[in-house]
């Protein structure tokens, strides 16, 4: 089966003005912007395509998950990977930037998970502030954030998953033990996760698939599993065809559009093998 | 049915853009999407003012559904981007069922992209698309290279031609060949298709590129390592391209191939073509082609571009270029 | 004579990066200046450190001097420039009589050019230049487009062979044919050209483009408007082509098109040449082709391309490209 | 007869530091770049083949002349026409520079003129400080400036020409009459012009060929003029031959490379119908 397709009718492309860009440490950095569309309409998960170059180098907007809305403002959260994060990063308030969105499919959150649990490695912190309050607002009574990286350093700081909300804790996991458990963050779900649990991850493919593994493999797996991936993108709207991501069919591997299906999948519906095989995320 | 669009509504005065492409495809203004970068104008309805374009160039439709590729189908390049899509389509028969009946409910012309392997894959899909309304008419896509027994139409004039004489012997509907550029002599193939009955024909689809990604020390994209390449890199050969087709055939012209503004369409136009698709723009900017229609209005407006307002009939032509043929290099 | 050049001297030591290239033509390093951009070396020499390089490739050289096209003669486009020279140069005898007993001083290899309308053009130009001493092996250009009898060898496989096989009985030197992109099939022509003898090939020429000016509506090159398209814009195409020329042939490839910097010609290695050329780039950095080389002999330290200091023999090998085909696209 | 080609041996490509950057009026900018190389070398009528941007857009560097130099810095006049000088009239004191020059032939101050007629066109001012400079100090008597433009704010300013050499005469003309005479700058050589006289003039291709015409046509024409064109260029360095300019062969017209045998030409090699004939200098 594949994912429904992602509603359309609430994206706009919309000129903002960049309110404040902070670095976070590590090379995470973190980018307000008034842009009082996507803030008022962007659901947790969902996307939005952004500009803020003139000129065609690089050609194509570059897609970034809506961290979270306050006001007027959404924030997001990048790194300097490449020639479009770079000049991102470079923003100084008062910039302008254009933002088409919002994009893509989100996390559901109907029905009301009794617990939710977050896994989020590395820049996969982004969707999650918007989602940690979308669900305490809709009701969640105990939201859990696993959040791992690979150095302290590169930790998105508790507090910015929290915002202010009640009733949500934060546990930290990095790869060389700086802070917290030390060893990938999926070690830490077992612990957490039970039948009453929604689990929603965000991050690299292998950490992705190995938080797929360990809920297949879990006593008491959760009710409901979804992740946020990404793909390379032409058009982030569905005419380009261009963001596959494989899924799981009936006869073996569909593609899947990251940008309409996607880009939060079921767990169910990816073909991890196949995701998996895919060259790394840094190869576009 | 699309194909004669009703004249330009009282709430948008100003010049007279229509284009008579010939065979009842009047397009009501010279700007249009490309196949291929609006899918089949679902998504861009919701984003845009779809209406008010000349013409919706849907996806390249197969007679089966096609899955396409693997990724990754893009990468960007300086410029421009390459694609591997592999004709991801849902096939001929959701097309003339499923959307059609839409098509027929929109005030833009749809043209259907239409792609295959063999001649008979081709008569299936148009037989299946006559026998719907909403189709304003066909867009042969004879530049897809992955087709049985190794045959690519677009690369070869004789070839070219005896896939338009069979289809054009079948469909009443306008017939458009869409014209590759990765050969040797495209007059040449414009004029085969010409004379065997195409109604007019556009230039150019993608060229072959490749993209090698230093780190894995391979090509990034996946198969032959090759894609399709598209955006403002390829206006100055898609100039070129169009320029020599103008000069090689008296059927009309559809010019494509980086066309970022209105001011590389007025090229265009220059080079010799009658109307012009707006593609990878579309990307970057959803409401690039009405940024392009609105800015060659506002251009005839200033200048006499298409005639004067209300003046029925007759086509927007262009100045011919100065000259047509490669020159020397080097 | 420089076309067994000696070796690196012990003032420059560091990774061995000769290219043997066949018949007598070493390469001191992969890196050489395209035809058409460094003339026969006289300006650049004054410049740069030309002796450095792996190899000159001259500019286009004729039976008789060309006084070449009339202005404008080049014209920018978005990063690239489009050039109809015309073969502006000197004639062989002039090269032959005055200009080889330069190279003979110099310890780049210098690879003359050699442009033709007809068989006998080459004949006569080899013949003159084979009497030379100085000149390190010939890169034929099938790829002019102006010539007599309107036969154009770099777009015909059997017109391209039968001028190598004419020429090949003729010269002992090394005989490298210098590749169109503009045809449907670049594979065919490199091995159709192989099979006629030639001992490498150079891909890829300029690509026909056209700039087009708004303002007096016509193109800016004169004549028939288009001009040869290089620099940055042409390489995603380049590649494509060389990696097709390296799955159709077994003689060395020598890649050339866009290349800006090291990046960009470690990547050509990828695709499966074995040598490059800079061109337009010297244009931008007279000292373009010398930063390519020292970025290489960089990574050839860091990463073992190349032999290790001091190893002789074997050309430089280049990991073949994971596929080498035009994928569909679309 | 072609013309002798340039030196190369005193080129180099250094790379300096925007020092000033003043708007005269009119649309002229003047900008003073730290070069010591290119001031320490280039002769009057000599240009420099300049870059001050990264990126590939635009890709060729552009050609400008040395208007002057002081100790170790170099001036340039231009105006902002297209994309290139658009980045050259933005840059701020501080900003980085490079410079390949000097190149090409400049003016010929050998044998010493006993009176210089100097006719500047618009931006044809450009390399007419350096000359009136060199001309002095190679002991030039008598300098006459006849300085025209379209309007009075488009004059390059007399001091500028004069730079503070004595034995300097600057005349002004303007197409409209707001400054000086009023008319084309041409019509006041005759009054200027005998066989003592050395013309050097810069300008548009349509005033220079007026002034041919006009020595052409004159009872006593000047000893020797000498004219500045310029050609759309690849290189500056005569390996693109893409620079032709027509001159008068002795069987019509050959092309000559701007680069190497201009800019600066004889007024009698020039194949004057030849020039007019080109497409207008915008058209590039
Ligand atoms: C739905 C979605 C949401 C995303 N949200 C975020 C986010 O909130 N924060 C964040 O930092 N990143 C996010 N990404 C990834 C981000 O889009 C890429 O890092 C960015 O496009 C890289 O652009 P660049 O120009 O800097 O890199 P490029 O120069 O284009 O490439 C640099 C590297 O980035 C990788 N890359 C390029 N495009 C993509 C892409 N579309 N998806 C993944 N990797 C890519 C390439 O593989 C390449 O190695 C998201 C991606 C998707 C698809
Ligand atoms: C030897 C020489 C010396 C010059 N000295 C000066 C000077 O001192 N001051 C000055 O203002 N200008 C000078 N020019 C002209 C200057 O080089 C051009 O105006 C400049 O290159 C335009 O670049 P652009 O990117 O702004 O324009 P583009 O965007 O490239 O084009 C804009 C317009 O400028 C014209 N142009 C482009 N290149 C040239 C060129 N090489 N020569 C002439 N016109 C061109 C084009 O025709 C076009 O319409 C000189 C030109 C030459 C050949
Ligand atoms: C101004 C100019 C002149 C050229 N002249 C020749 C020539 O005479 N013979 C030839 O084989 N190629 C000629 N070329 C093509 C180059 O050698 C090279 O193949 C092409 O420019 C692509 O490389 P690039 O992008 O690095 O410039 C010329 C290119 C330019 C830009
Ligand atoms: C992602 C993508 C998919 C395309 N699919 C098709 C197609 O299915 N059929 C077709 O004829 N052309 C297809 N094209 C080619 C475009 O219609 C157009 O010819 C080309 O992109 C050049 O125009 P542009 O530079 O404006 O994009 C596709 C182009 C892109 C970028
Ligand atoms: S990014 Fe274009 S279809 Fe998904
Ligand atoms: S500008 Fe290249 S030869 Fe003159």
């Amino acid at each position: 089966m594949s994912a429904p397709l992602s509603d359309l009718g609430r994206a706009r492309d919309q000129s903002g003005e960049v309110l404040a860009v902070e670095a976070l440490g590590g090379g995470l950095v973190e980018i307000t912007v008034r842009l009082p569309h996507l803030a008022a309409t962007a659901r947790p998960g969902e996307f939005a395509q952004l500009r803020a170059w003139d000129g065609v180098e690089p050609l194509l907007r570059r897609p970034f998950s809506v961290a979270w809305t306050a006001g007027e403002a959404c924030g997001f959260v990048l790194e300097a990977v490449g020639l479009g994060t770079r000049l991102l990063v470079a923003l100084r308030p008062g910039d302008p930037l254009r933002a088409l969105g919002p994009l893509g499919n989100g996390f559901q959150l109907d029905p009301v998970p009794a617990r939710a649990l977050i896994v989020s490695g590395g820049l996969g912190c982004a969707p999650f502030p918007h989602l940690v309050r979308g669900l305490r607002r809709a009701g969640c009574p105990e939201v859990v954030v696993l959040s791992g990286a690979a150095t302290a350093d590169r930790l998105y700081p508790a507090d910015r998953f929290v915002r202010g909300e009640t009733g949500v804790r934060v546990m930290e996991a990095t790869d060389d033990g700086s802070r917290g458990h030390r060893g990938f963050v999926t070690e830490l779900v077992p612990e957490h996760c039970d039948e009453t649990v929604a689990v929603f991850g965000c991050g690299p493919n292998p950490m992705l698939a190995a938080l797929a593994a360990a809920l297949r493999g879990m006593p008491r797996p959760p009710h409901r599993a979804e992740v946020s991936l990404e793909a390379p993108m032409g058009c982030g709207f569905g005419t380009c065809l261009g963001c596959a991501l494989p899924l799981a069919g009936d006869h073996g591997t569909v593609w899947g559009l990251c940008c309409r299906q996607g880009p939060v999948m079921e767990v169910s519906q990816v073909d991890w093998p196949g995701l998996l095989a895919l060259p790394p995320a840094h190869v576009a | 049915m699309s194909a004669v669009p009703a004249p330009l509504p009282p709430e948008a005065p100003g010049p007279d853009l229509r284009v008579d492409l010939g065979r009842g495809l009047v397009l009501p203004n010279p700007v249009g999407l490309a196949s291929g970068t609006a899918g089949y104008g679902f998504e861009l309805r919701q984003l845009i003012d779809l209406d008010r374009l000349g013409a919706l160039f849907t996806k390249g439709t197969t007679l089966r559904p096609r899955d396409g590729n693997p990724p990754p189908r893009v990468a960007e390049v300086r410029g421009g981007m390459l694609n591997s899509i592999g004709l991801h389509n849902p096939g001929v028969e959701h097309v003339a069922a499923v959307y059609a009946a839409e098509f027929t409910r929109w005030r833009v012309p749809v043209v259907v992209n239409v792609a295959g392997g063999n001649v008979d894959d081709y008569l299936g899909c148009l037989d299946r698309l006559d026998a719907a309304e909403g189709i304003a008419g066909y867009e042969l896509n004879i530049s897809c290279p992955n087709i049985a027994n190794g045959l690519d139409y677009g690369r070869d004039p004789v070839a070219a031609a005896r896939l338009v004489a069979a289809t054009r012997a079948r469909t009443n509907r306008h017939l458009m060949v869409k014209l590759s550029p990765n050969v040797t002599d495209i007059a040449a193939v414009a004029r085969a298709v010409e004379d065997a009955g195409a109604d007019s024909v556009s230039a150019v689809n993608t060229y072959v590129g490749m993209k090698i990604h230093r780190g894995i020390r391979a090509p990034v994209l996946p198969g032959r390592g090759t894609g399709g390449l598209s955006g403002p890199v390829i206006k100055p050969l898609a100039l070129a391209a169009v320029a020599q087709v103008r000069a090689a055939v008296s059927i009309p012209v559809v010019g494509v191939g980086g066309i970022m503004d209105a001011g590389d369409a007025q090229e265009f136009l220059i080079a010799g073509a009658n109307a012009v698709q707006v593609g990878t723009a579309t990307f970057v900017n959803p409401a690039a082609a009405l940024e392009v229609l609105d800015g060659l209005l506002a251009l005839a407006l200033r200048s006499g571009i298409g005639r004067p307002p209300g003046r029925p009939g007759g086509a927007v032509r262009a100045v011919p270029p100065a000259g047509i043929e490669p020159a020397s290099t080097g």
